[in-house]
């Protein structure tokens, strides 16, 4: 399902926080359609390296293009990008302010400069999709942490991306909820989205990535298919994470 | 015995503080002039001038020394001593404005003072009498004399009511006071001004009231007030021989 | 700026009766603060409702209109107290002083009780069952396991109420006694320059409260040395 | 010489003469406080030393000195200056009731610009983050996300401070205007009753302070009704 | 290992929470020496039972005997009984205003008068025993969690207690901060403490326990040695509990 053309390329990046050099020379590209998985211990990295795409975090050295953007400081290049790609976040994120049909329809009609009835039903087909149109006019502390993880990937979902990054959608959540919001990430990649995930479920970068990135350090270590990753990995620090993963 | 004694301090030339710290002033002298006959010494009690009765009162002096008129509505609280000097009020006003306040015979004409904003003292005999005879003017009510002619040379007050001899000295005959001149006769009314400004204790201190009476008229008879007048006014403001201020 | 060098004495006066008001309102509303707040904690309703009243009546009506009941209603009562046993006697006084200072102590007060409650339920309960766990009686967990930890959370809010009665010391001008506010006034008087005398009142309150700010924000960083480098 | 609980009652109404200043001040000096604090705020976030800076001694001055204080410098300080009585501006400083509405709303507006400062940045950074991915303009993040947020946070002390602004309306009365204190006051002068008119006037304060405390609270309940778990 | 006098003897134990039973009948007895472990469903009353045998809750029912002492209002034996038995939480408790070393010097010096040397010679022997001498003074907060709650142990051996009673020690804790903790107290275990302890770490169980006893509902349901309770639960309650712990 991965196409060739690539839509995100990151050349030899670097970022430093203070003294702190939190990625070292980290290369990479994403074709269209690609599903790019990127795990890695504690402190890596991972989330540093995808905030960078779309520029949350600014980076000091290299360049990184999205979908023909180089991202620098000129605005107009960020606003594009961002339009272009959607993110969930570890903690959801959502508005709390907003119920639920409120926080998808409020960047669809400030961005998008849609009308309100267009805005509705754009977040109703989002969240039919993520299984929760019912819970439309509930406030997200009214739901539970899978339902307001679904809730943040159908926000993301409104605004069209043709990229969506993932920063441990997971990793906040009880095991019942991790399996509905891995359900509704399948089903998105099956459709042929390009995603680049931060995840330590194992059994989801099994089935559903095209490529594996382990990262330590700050840099890239290993980028290799799941069977290969999973079967004989590379580096000894590969090897190590995994056991510790599987262990569990 | 140590008598306290309550008065505003701040009521230039009858009782205020030098910046060396010393009192002075009118009523001080005639205080010490008292004191000095009865064989008593002082303690001077700053209090302002609407809280002077309730303090004298509760307790919080002895007497009041402090160009307090004699009036029926002080009587039913409180006893005075003879009066020490006369009590009279007189407008204030911006020079060479003819505002027909007052007719021929003295009387004020109500309709003139309609709209005018007069500063007056709170809880003085002066705000009563405009209060009784001119409904129609707007009071502006000061917790003391000074911000009084503070605001009628800053134009904040088109009139202000207070002591002629006091404004003579302290307002008339100074800079500030340029542009400003006396816009009344001397009102006396007995009912309102009392029969003059004499010395207050409480009630039931007979045998204190007695003694001060009798320094205060022996004070009278040797001159000694004729004289203290003389230290701040070109002429004796006593009740002996009172030779009508600023008549002009 | 002539006159102003004139009352430049009277301003220094004026500025120690301030300091001196502020320490015995504070040493004041600390008492009346660490009473406050035991009561409110009482498990007595009367005891703890008699507490919420002090707290809101205090925290509700206007400083000035307290310090004026406090200046002249509180002689009288007690004088009709002390006469009830004693009928010689005839006047009880209170002077400005110290019916200044305790108005002011019971306000804060009111507010320092709410701010020594919420330290004191601040503390985790954990940290009392196991100093009981090891065998510390209840008097030795208040002293060396709560205090410490309390007058660490209560410390900001302190300090909050050291300003407020730094400030509220100027209303003691009202009442007459003869702080910076009231040396101002009488300073006024005689030189009519209104600006320069109330600016100077400011300018030696923002100097006092800048020092107090101060000297809180270093106890503060005293008090949660343990939190640095906390990971 | 004890209390007289009915002239407490008889003097009630009349000391309600007064509370169409007292609630005028207030509503005016809120008002503006508000608007100040705005812009305060706004000039302080806004990264830029030249305009950050200027909000910075405004609020270090207006905290750091009595509120009194400061209704004497702008109702008798500055009419010292000849250019000021004769500026534009005289109008508005000639009267007593708007240098109360500017001395209360400056006042005011320094603590609110704090408490809302303190609710912007109790906004979880990750939302603002959510608002950039979603590619939300910086003033549109603030409008939709962070603003109604930190105003939520910051109601509690806001109500706090509102209360503080009612007994601030308090000081009017030492420059003319005729409050409840002032009416108050007045009538001391007139029947030399202090203790039961002052307490009929704290009475008057407290009802009104609970009423704006129960308002507040429902508003506060209102604005959090997304925290509730509703299930 | 273990003797056969009990140390502890809990007779059928009632605890209420106002209209809610929280414990209803429990009686266990537990030998000098002796390794027992409690497992059991969220809110079966574990906690409360453990917390019992200290006293840090009043039982309503029934008698608890510690040592000879048996718990009762009076508080002389309640001090006997803390004195002698150590307690570890789930949250470590430790007191975040003193040092480590503090912290572990506070009860000798309070409850036992040891003198400073002495309470600090022993605090350091006990560091050393969780292998953090090294740590001695730093606060709480520069410590991991794993730390400590290595600091927690130490700090109630320091009162050389006959008993230990452990509350889920590691369940507030990371995978790797679990291993560490554990290690501490197995070494305990295999020197002959009499342990209590509450936990899911069932490997953990099985390698020291003695017998291990099962919760729900506030009832004790099965008491077994590690083999027979993980190998052939008598209950369907146990079975299912097993297969849920187990499952993770
Ligand atoms: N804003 C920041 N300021 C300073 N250091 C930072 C900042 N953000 C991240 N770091 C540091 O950069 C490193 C990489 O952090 P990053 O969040 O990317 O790791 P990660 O791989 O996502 O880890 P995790 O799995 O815990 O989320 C870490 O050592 C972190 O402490
Ligand atoms: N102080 C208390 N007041 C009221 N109910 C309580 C109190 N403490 C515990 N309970 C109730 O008693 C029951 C048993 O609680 P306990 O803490 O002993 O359970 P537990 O087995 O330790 O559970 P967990 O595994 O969650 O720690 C629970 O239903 C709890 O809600
Ligand atoms: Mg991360
Ligand atoms: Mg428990």
């Amino acid at each position: 399902m991965s196409g060739t053309q690539p839509v995100i390329v990151l050349d030899r990046v670097c970022k430093n926080f203070g003294a702190f050099r939190a990625l070292t020379n980290v290369s990479l590209s994403v074709s269209k359609g690609e599903k790019l998985v990127v795990c890695g211990p504690s402190g890596s990295g991972k989330s540093t390296m995808i905030r960078c795409i779309n520029r949350l975090e600014e980076h000091d050295g290299g360049r990184i293009i999205v979908n023909g953007h180089e991202l620098t400081k000129d605005s107009r290049n960020i606003d594009a990008v961002r339009r272009e790609v959607g993110m969930v976040f570890q903690n959801f994120n959502l508005f709390p302010h907003l119920t639920v049909i409120k926080n998808l329809m409020l960047a669809p009609r400030l961005v998008r400069h849609k009308n309100k009835d267009e805005a509705r039903a754009v977040a109703m087909k989002y969240l039919e999709r993520v299984r929760i149109p019912n819970q439309a006019d509930k406030y997200p502390s009214q739901l539970s942490g899978g339902q307001q993880q679904r809730v943040a990937i159908a926000r993301a979902l409104c605004m069209n991306p043709e990229i969506m990054l993932f920063d441990e959608p997971t990793s906040a959540l009880d095991p019942e909820m991790i399996a509905e919001v891995l359900d509704v990430m399948t089903d998105l990649a099956r459709e042929g989205m390009t995603m680049v995930c931060v995840t330590h479920e194992m059994g989801f970068a099994r089935s559903v990535a095209d490529k594996i990135v382990f990262m330590d350090a700050g840099e890239i270590v290993e980028a290799a298919t799941p069977e290969a990753f999973f079967t004989k990995p590379q580096t000894e620090r590969a090897r190590q994470f995994l056991s510790q993963i599987l262990a569990h | 015995e140590t008598l306290r004694v309550g008065m505003e301090c701040t009521y230039f030339p009858f009782n205020y503080r030098t910046p060396e710290g010393e009192m002075a002033g009118y009523d001080v002298d005639v205080a010490k002039g008292v004191a000095k006959i009865i064989g008593a010494d002082l303690d001077y009690v700053c209090q302002k001038w609407d809280g002077m009765v309730p303090a004298l009162l509760a307790n919080k002096f002895d007497i009041i020394v402090a160009s307090m008129s004699i009036t029926e509505e002080r009587l039913k609280k409180m006893d005075f001593s003879v009066p020490y000097r006369v009590s009279i009020g007189r407008f204030l006003g911006p020079k060479g404005k003819d505002l027909k306040l007052f007719d021929e015979a003295g009387k004020p004409v109500p309709a003139n003072f309609d709209g005018l904003r007069i500063g007056v003292e709170r809880g003085s005999t002066y705000s009563s009498w405009i209060n009784a005879k001119l409904p129609g003017a707007t009071l502006q009510v000061y917790d003391g004399n000074e911000p009084m002619l503070l605001d009628l040379a800053n134009g904040r007050v088109d009139l202000a009511i207070t002591n002629p001899m006091k404004a003579y000295l302290d307002f008339l005959s100074k800079p500030d006071g340029a542009g400003f001149e006396f816009v009344s006769p001397p009102i006396d009314e007995k009912e309102f001004f009392g029969i003059g400004v004499g010395i207050g204790v409480r009630k039931g201190q007979d045998e204190l009231l007695k003694r001060i009476n009798g320094a205060l008229e022996t004070m009278i008879k040797d001159g000694s007030l004729k004289e203290y007048s003389l230290k701040y006014f070109p002429f004796a403001i006593n009740p002996d021989n009172w030779q009508g201020v600023g008549t002009n | 700026m002539a006159d102003l060098a004139a009352w430049g004495d009277d301003f220094l006066l004026g500025t120690l009766v301030v300091l001196k008001v502020f320490v015995v309102a504070l040493i004041m509303a600390v008492i009346f603060g660490l009473i406050g707040a035991a009561a409110r904690l009482s498990r007595n309703r009367i005891v703890s409702g008699l507490a919420k009243v002090y707290v809101v009546t205090f925290r509700g009506a206007p400083e000035i209109i307290i310090l004026l009941i406090f200046y002249f209603g509180i002689a009288v009562s007690l004088t009709a107290l002390v006469q009830y046993f004693d009928p010689a006697t005839k006047f009880v006084d209170i002077p400005p002083f110290w019916a200044g200072s305790t108005a002011i102590g019971l306000i804060v007060g009111a507010y320092m009780t709410e701010t020594f409650r919420g330290a004191f339920l601040g503390i985790d309960h954990g940290q009392v069952e196991s100093a009981y766990a090891l065998g510390l009686s209840k008097f030795q967990t208040f002293f060396h396991v709560r205090v410490p930890q309390m007058w660490r959370l209560a410390l900001p809010n302190f300090g909050n109420h050291m300003l407020s009665i730094m400030k509220d010391t100027a209303l003691i001008s009202v009442i007459g006694l003869e702080e910076i506010t009231f040396v101002a006034q009488m300073a006024t008087s005689v030189t009519r320059q209104p600006f320069t005398m109330y600016m100077t009142v400011a300018l030696i309150y923002l100097a006092i409260t800048t020092l107090i700010t101060f000297g809180v924000a270093a106890l503060e960083k005293y008090a949660n040395r343990h939190l640095r480098g906390a990971r | 010489m004890t209390l007289d609980p009915q002239l407490i009652l008889d003097s009630l109404p009349l000391i309600a003469q007064g509370l169409g200043i007292t609630l005028k001040l207030l509503f005016y000096s809120s008002l503006f406080g508000i608007a100040l604090a705005v812009i305060t705020l706004l000039m302080r976030i806004s990264g830029r030393w030249y305009l950050s800076w200027p909000a910075q001694a405004y609020i270090y001055f207006f905290r750091g000195t009595p509120i009194l204080v400061q209704i004497f410098i702008i109702y008798y300080g500055l009419p010292q200056f000849g250019f000021i009585r004769n500026s534009i501006l005289w109008p508005i400083l000639r009267e007593p009731f708007t240098c109360c509405v500017i001395a209360l709303g400056l006042n005011s507006g320094a603590y609110v610009s704090e408490i809302l400062r303190g609710g912007v940045l109790g906004v979880d950074k990750g939302l603002t983050e959510a608002g950039k991915a979603l590619g939300l303009s910086s003033p549109q993040r603030f409008i939709y996300i962070t603003a109604p947020i930190a105003i939520r946070l910051s109601l509690p002390a806001y109500s706090n401070e509102f209360i503080s602004t009612l007994k601030a309306t308090a000081l009017a009365s030492t420059v003319t205007l005729m409050d409840v204190t002032g009416v108050a006051r007045t009538l001391v002068s007139q029947t030399y009753a202090p203790y039961e008119i002052f307490i009929a006037a704290a009475i008057l304060y407290l009802a009104f302070a609970w009423i704006s405390y129960v308002a507040l609270a429902w508003l506060e309940a209102r604005a959090s009704r997304y925290v509730k778990k509703g299930n």
